[in-house]
């Protein structure tokens, strides 16, 4: 399972390639690369060597000691917050413009909601000297300033995007209609498991060496793989990247939105930005958009894979809701030390309203803790002065 | 235009467009957003009157992709309208046009309509033909079979960047006429033509003897009879919804209409 | 060199015990135990583990291809940056955090100047389920609020300080009243090399991990010892972890201070807060107060070894203007993609300006890179728009 | 007081204090600020006429580590003065209290002084004793070398966390006095004596005939009379230096110092 969609980009009845005309040939051109990177081992040396020594991988596997007694389990956490630029995100952007020099193309573009995805296209760009556009919903490049500067800094355009929602959704928009004009040297940098074939298929495999090596970290600290693994899903890249390592084991697989975007739960299939997946959507099929105080999850879809994972049973998504959110925060940085983004505070929000029920009491479990949650702290003091007064 | 004069039947767009070809004319397809104005009826009758071949009527979706800024704007001021997109087909269904009529949208409304259902919609409301742009040839099976069978033509697009034998794929896929995309870009007006535009026809052309129009970003008379140097006929979008949003009303759009035919010549 | 100071703690005529005797047999008391644990495999081991399981150790070194290319040497990054808190504090709190643990006392006191001791120690009392007080001077309370919260997001309690410049080497004062009143229960974790023995000879050690890391890394990359060996100093942690590696070597061995806290270059022998050391001191003996862009650096003295250091001409002590390190952020980020913290800036800006000069070309070049530069990311931002202005 | 009598001569404070305490006199030692307010050498004189037995003057620092929020009060109030220590010292000569005067300062200042330099400008300043609580047992030499040679006592100080053998090789260092911290903490106020505070004193009782004198935190008259139960005399800090710093004047502390001194017994 989680192996080659093949030509199609095909999960099920999910997947994929819905994209005008113009931009087929970029998709076809993109699966040619990419395999033919991903079968090359130097390639594969690069990458590996650069998200080594560049991006501090691998992160390790932490237990938490005092929380698992607490919850009556054991609970790991995979630490994607110590990568560089403190999430996940890292992973992706290196392979693809990695990928960007090998197809001769000196440009990247990318879409970012809260401005992670940018932030961490901007730094691969940056690494690799490439010129970097990033699109940003103007509601978003006004709530994060920093890290449109942070872009900025790194040597990246920003584009406010001014058109829809002015939120992530919008800017992918506009991101496909800028690659559409500027295909012939530029590449977009998707940044989850989402849009048109072969991106869910190549952002998985790049995030592939989450799981593998959260599965040889769990066998060492466990000597078992754990009874439940455990992720947010936005787009659903740190989820997928995680599940390929465990998706061949016995272990529950679970993937958790926030309640205010949870597109595998509620989502009616349907086709946006390339893809045929799971969408919040209203009876014409005009797109809803997401909300959640995380901003990373705030999209109306979810990745083609996930929509098919939980057809098929394999994995199970949840969700939970943005109080639940704000307590696990606030208790993982109290008992273990650790501020978290609130985008994996839902993974581990839904752990511990589960420990005890349908996690049973001694299981062990993996969280993937896919950022860090610097970029958060002024909002949750914010909420949480707000969620005290009231 | 005479309310009578019922040329044009559902299925007709391609034999309408060859027989005008047929004839030694440009063709010429205007594109308006079905709902953008509230005289967007008579909008679409005055244009079949002052010399349009066949109109493409955009159905609004909230994602797009390939619309530049004044599309999306007037996809905007539909949605202000709040339409359903059954509401749009029902009043599209007494405009009585005289000429074919091809509905652009994107593949989600199509999708969630259900595709036969939609089939069965188009026709009711007296729609030819659909374009659906983010309907790729790859993807394009299901939706086909149903419109074929609801005698609904599927017209394809063919892009600058799409290479000859694909080419050869979607013209041999394609229905009503075949779409050439004359530059890499979203809708939108430009200042010239493109370099790739008369490329792109004359591959198509070599391959396909269906009607090919030219569309994205041709936006003045000049630029329609420069393109019509090689290709059959032009769609043109943006500039006519610009002045539409900029409050042309009907009389300005066939105006402007009348300017496009003339440059293509009677 | 950078062997054990004894039971008086000197480096030549530098270090030594300088504390209320109300202190002494705390020190006294501390000294044995992190003699003790430090001889003893077990405590090592269970903070290596830490280290390396939540800490994220061992840190990559990054091998700045684009800017060593500019500079016409061979660049290597230490990524301090990329520990868990975002600097190489944490090496030094899990230690003492660990000897609290061992002295069965169950609460840590620490100073803080921008925070980031003060999240690492409140960090590190979380993750072991002490009580933790942070010290900080109130014109550091105000500046770096968001910090302020994180520390008490970790479960600890911030006290402002009112005395004095309210500003670090207050918090160091008013940390060093709170431990004379609860010296019983509680730990003092001082965050740098500095302060009375044992302090600067045990957060040496806790930060030898550092050189000793970097200097391995360096065989493996460089196949030898770097020519020259940079790191910033402020009290001087990351610069005395950093050296121990390479003392021995015949690296070049340089610290960078802020222009304007510059104790090493512009300090006077004096005694302040436990220990003689280099000292910004008026004629009569009255503290200084330091002024730098990075609050981590403003520091009016230096550790005690590196007093000594200077002294005998061991490692050279050398400084970087506000203006050379904005600089110098600046072009490390867009062109090698990381947002380093202006501490360590001031380290590379010292490089970017001897590269050629004092720095021959074609030189092997290690810095540390102490932390990240999220906590900066504000003040950069409306420093740069100040001096686009002027 | 009168300005002609001067029993005290520098080195002189252990004489004075142990022919008190032979004369079965309970030890009262005030602490004032120097330069703290205008008339501080006033203050001086009226404290020395009003019954106490030595002076701890404190000489303001930067970084007073040991000094609680009161003294430190009295230290910025001092610095907003811009007094420079050479300039205190001088003021101080002038005072003619008739009474020994120790010095309380940190070892930075008397380090920058330098050890030889600042022991003569003690001297010359008409001070018997110098008390540099930062100056540990270890480090004490170089200052003590220079102080002995000088003539100047230094008088060194014993917690309640010093173990007794190493209160021995304190006491046996120390001149003029021994200080017994009462209690763990900074100099202020208190509203009872320390659990800790008679038993730091009887450790040192047990090794040492020199005086002993009981300080910080020692606030009331009743404090004091409690701790000279077993202690042979007390230090009095931030009770009289709020008083100050309130207004007391000269004769508000005068006020005080009788009080305690009643409190002591004549
Ligand atoms: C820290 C973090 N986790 C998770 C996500 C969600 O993305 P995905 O579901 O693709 O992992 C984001 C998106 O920005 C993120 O920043
Ligand atoms: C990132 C960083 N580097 C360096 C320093 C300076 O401390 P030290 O000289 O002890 O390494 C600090 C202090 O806060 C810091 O935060």
């Amino acid at each position: 399972m989680m192996g080659d969609p093949g030509p199609d980009g095909r999960y099920g009845e999910f997947g994929g390639r819905f994209v005008p005309e113009s931009l087929v040939p970029a998709c076809l051109e993109l699966e040619e690369a990419f395999r033919s990177a991903w079968a090359d081992p130097a390639f594969r040396a690069r990458l590996d060597d650069l998200l080594a020594r560049f991006g501090g991988r691998p992160t390790p596997v932490t237990e938490c000691h005092r929380l698992g007694e607490r919850l009556g389990i054991r609970l790991l956490l995979k630490r994607e917050d110590l990568a560089h630029t403190g999430s996940h995100k890292l992973n992706n952007v290196v392979g693809q413009a990695l990928l960007t020099e090998r197809m001769g193309k000196h440009r990247m573009i990318a879409e970012t909601g809260a401005g992670q995805h940018g932030v961490a296209a901007a730094t691969a760009a940056a690494l690799l000297g490439l010129d970097c556009t990033v699109f940003m919903g103007e509601v978003d490049t006004e709530r994060q300033a920093l890290n449109v500067f942070r872009m900025e800094l790194l040597g990246a355009q920003v584009k406010t995007v001014r058109t829809g929602s002015r939120t992530l959704k919008d800017a992918v928009n506009e991101a496909l209609r800028e690659w559409v004009a500027t295909v012939e040297d530029t590449h977009y940098c998707l940044g989850s498991v989402m849009g048109p074939h072969p991106f869910p298929y190549m952002v998985r495999e790049l995030q592939r060496v989450v799981g593998t090596e959260a599965h040889a970290q769990s066998l060492e600290i466990l000597g078992a793989v754990p009874d439940v693994v455990v992720a947010c899903v936005g787009g659903g890249s740190n989820a997928a990247g995680t599940f390929t390592g465990f998706v061949d084991t016995g272990a529950r697989l679970v993937g958790v939105e926030a309640a205010g975007g949870a597109a595998a739960t509620n989502g009616i299939p349907g086709i946006l930005h390339g893809m045929r997946s799971r969408l919040l959507q209203d009876e014409d099929g005009q797109i809803r958009e997401a909300e959640s105080i995380s901003a990373g999850l705030d999209y109306p879809g979810i990745g083609p894979e996930h929509a098919h994972l939980g057809s098929i049973g394999r994995a199970e998504y949840a969700r939970a809701t943005d109080d639940e959110v704000l307590d696990a925060f606030s208790v993982l940085a109290r008992t273990e030390g650790i501020i978290a983004a609130l985008e994996p505070c839902h993974a581990l929000a839904w752990v511990i309203a589960e420990a005890g029920r349908s996690i049973a009491a001694g299981s062990t479990v993996l969280v993937t803790l896919s950022g860090r949650g610097d970029k958060d702290v002024a909002q949750v003091r914010d909420l949480l002065a707000q969620r005290a007064g009231r | 235009m005479a309310a009578t004069s019922v040329t044009a039947r559902p299925g007709g767009l391609e034999s309408a467009l060859r027989a005008r070809r047929a004839g030694g004319a440009k063709l010429l397809i205007p594109y308006v957003m079905a709902g953008m104005t509230d005289d967007w009826i008579e909008v679409l009758q005055a244009i079949a009157s002052a010399g349009a071949d066949a109109i493409e009527v955009g159905l609004p979706f909230s994602d797009p992709m390939i619309d530049g800024p004044v599309v999306q704007a007037a996809g905007l001021a539909a949605f202000e309208r709040h339409p359903t997109i059954q509401g749009l087909l029902d009043r599209l269904a007494t405009a009585q046009l005289g000429i074919p009529i091809a509905i652009m949208t994107y593949y989600n409304l199509v999708f969630r309509f259900g595709h036969r259902r939609f089939a069965a919609a188009l026709t009711a409301a007296g729609v030819s033909a659909a374009i659906v742009p983010d309907l790729s040839l790859e993807e394009l099976d299901p939706w086909a079979a149903a419109a074929d069978a609801g005698g609904i033509e599927t017209v394809l697009m063919v892009a600058p960047s799409t290479p000859p034998a694909r080419v050869a794929s979607i013209a041999a896929r394609s229905r009503g006429f075949l779409y050439a995309i004359t530059r890499m870009g979203v809708t939108g007006e430009r200042t010239a033509l493109g370099d790739a535009a008369k490329g792109v026809v004359e591959r198509a052309r070599a391959v396909s003897d269906l009607p090919i129009c030219a569309g994205i970003g041709i936006s003045t008379p000049d630029q329609a009879r420069e393109v019509c140097e090689v290709a059959d006929g032009v769609v043109v979008g943006s500039a006519l919804v610009r002045r539409l949003l900029d409050g042309a009303g009907p009389e300005g759009a066939a105006e402007f209409v009348r300017e496009l035919r003339g440059a293509l010549g009677g």
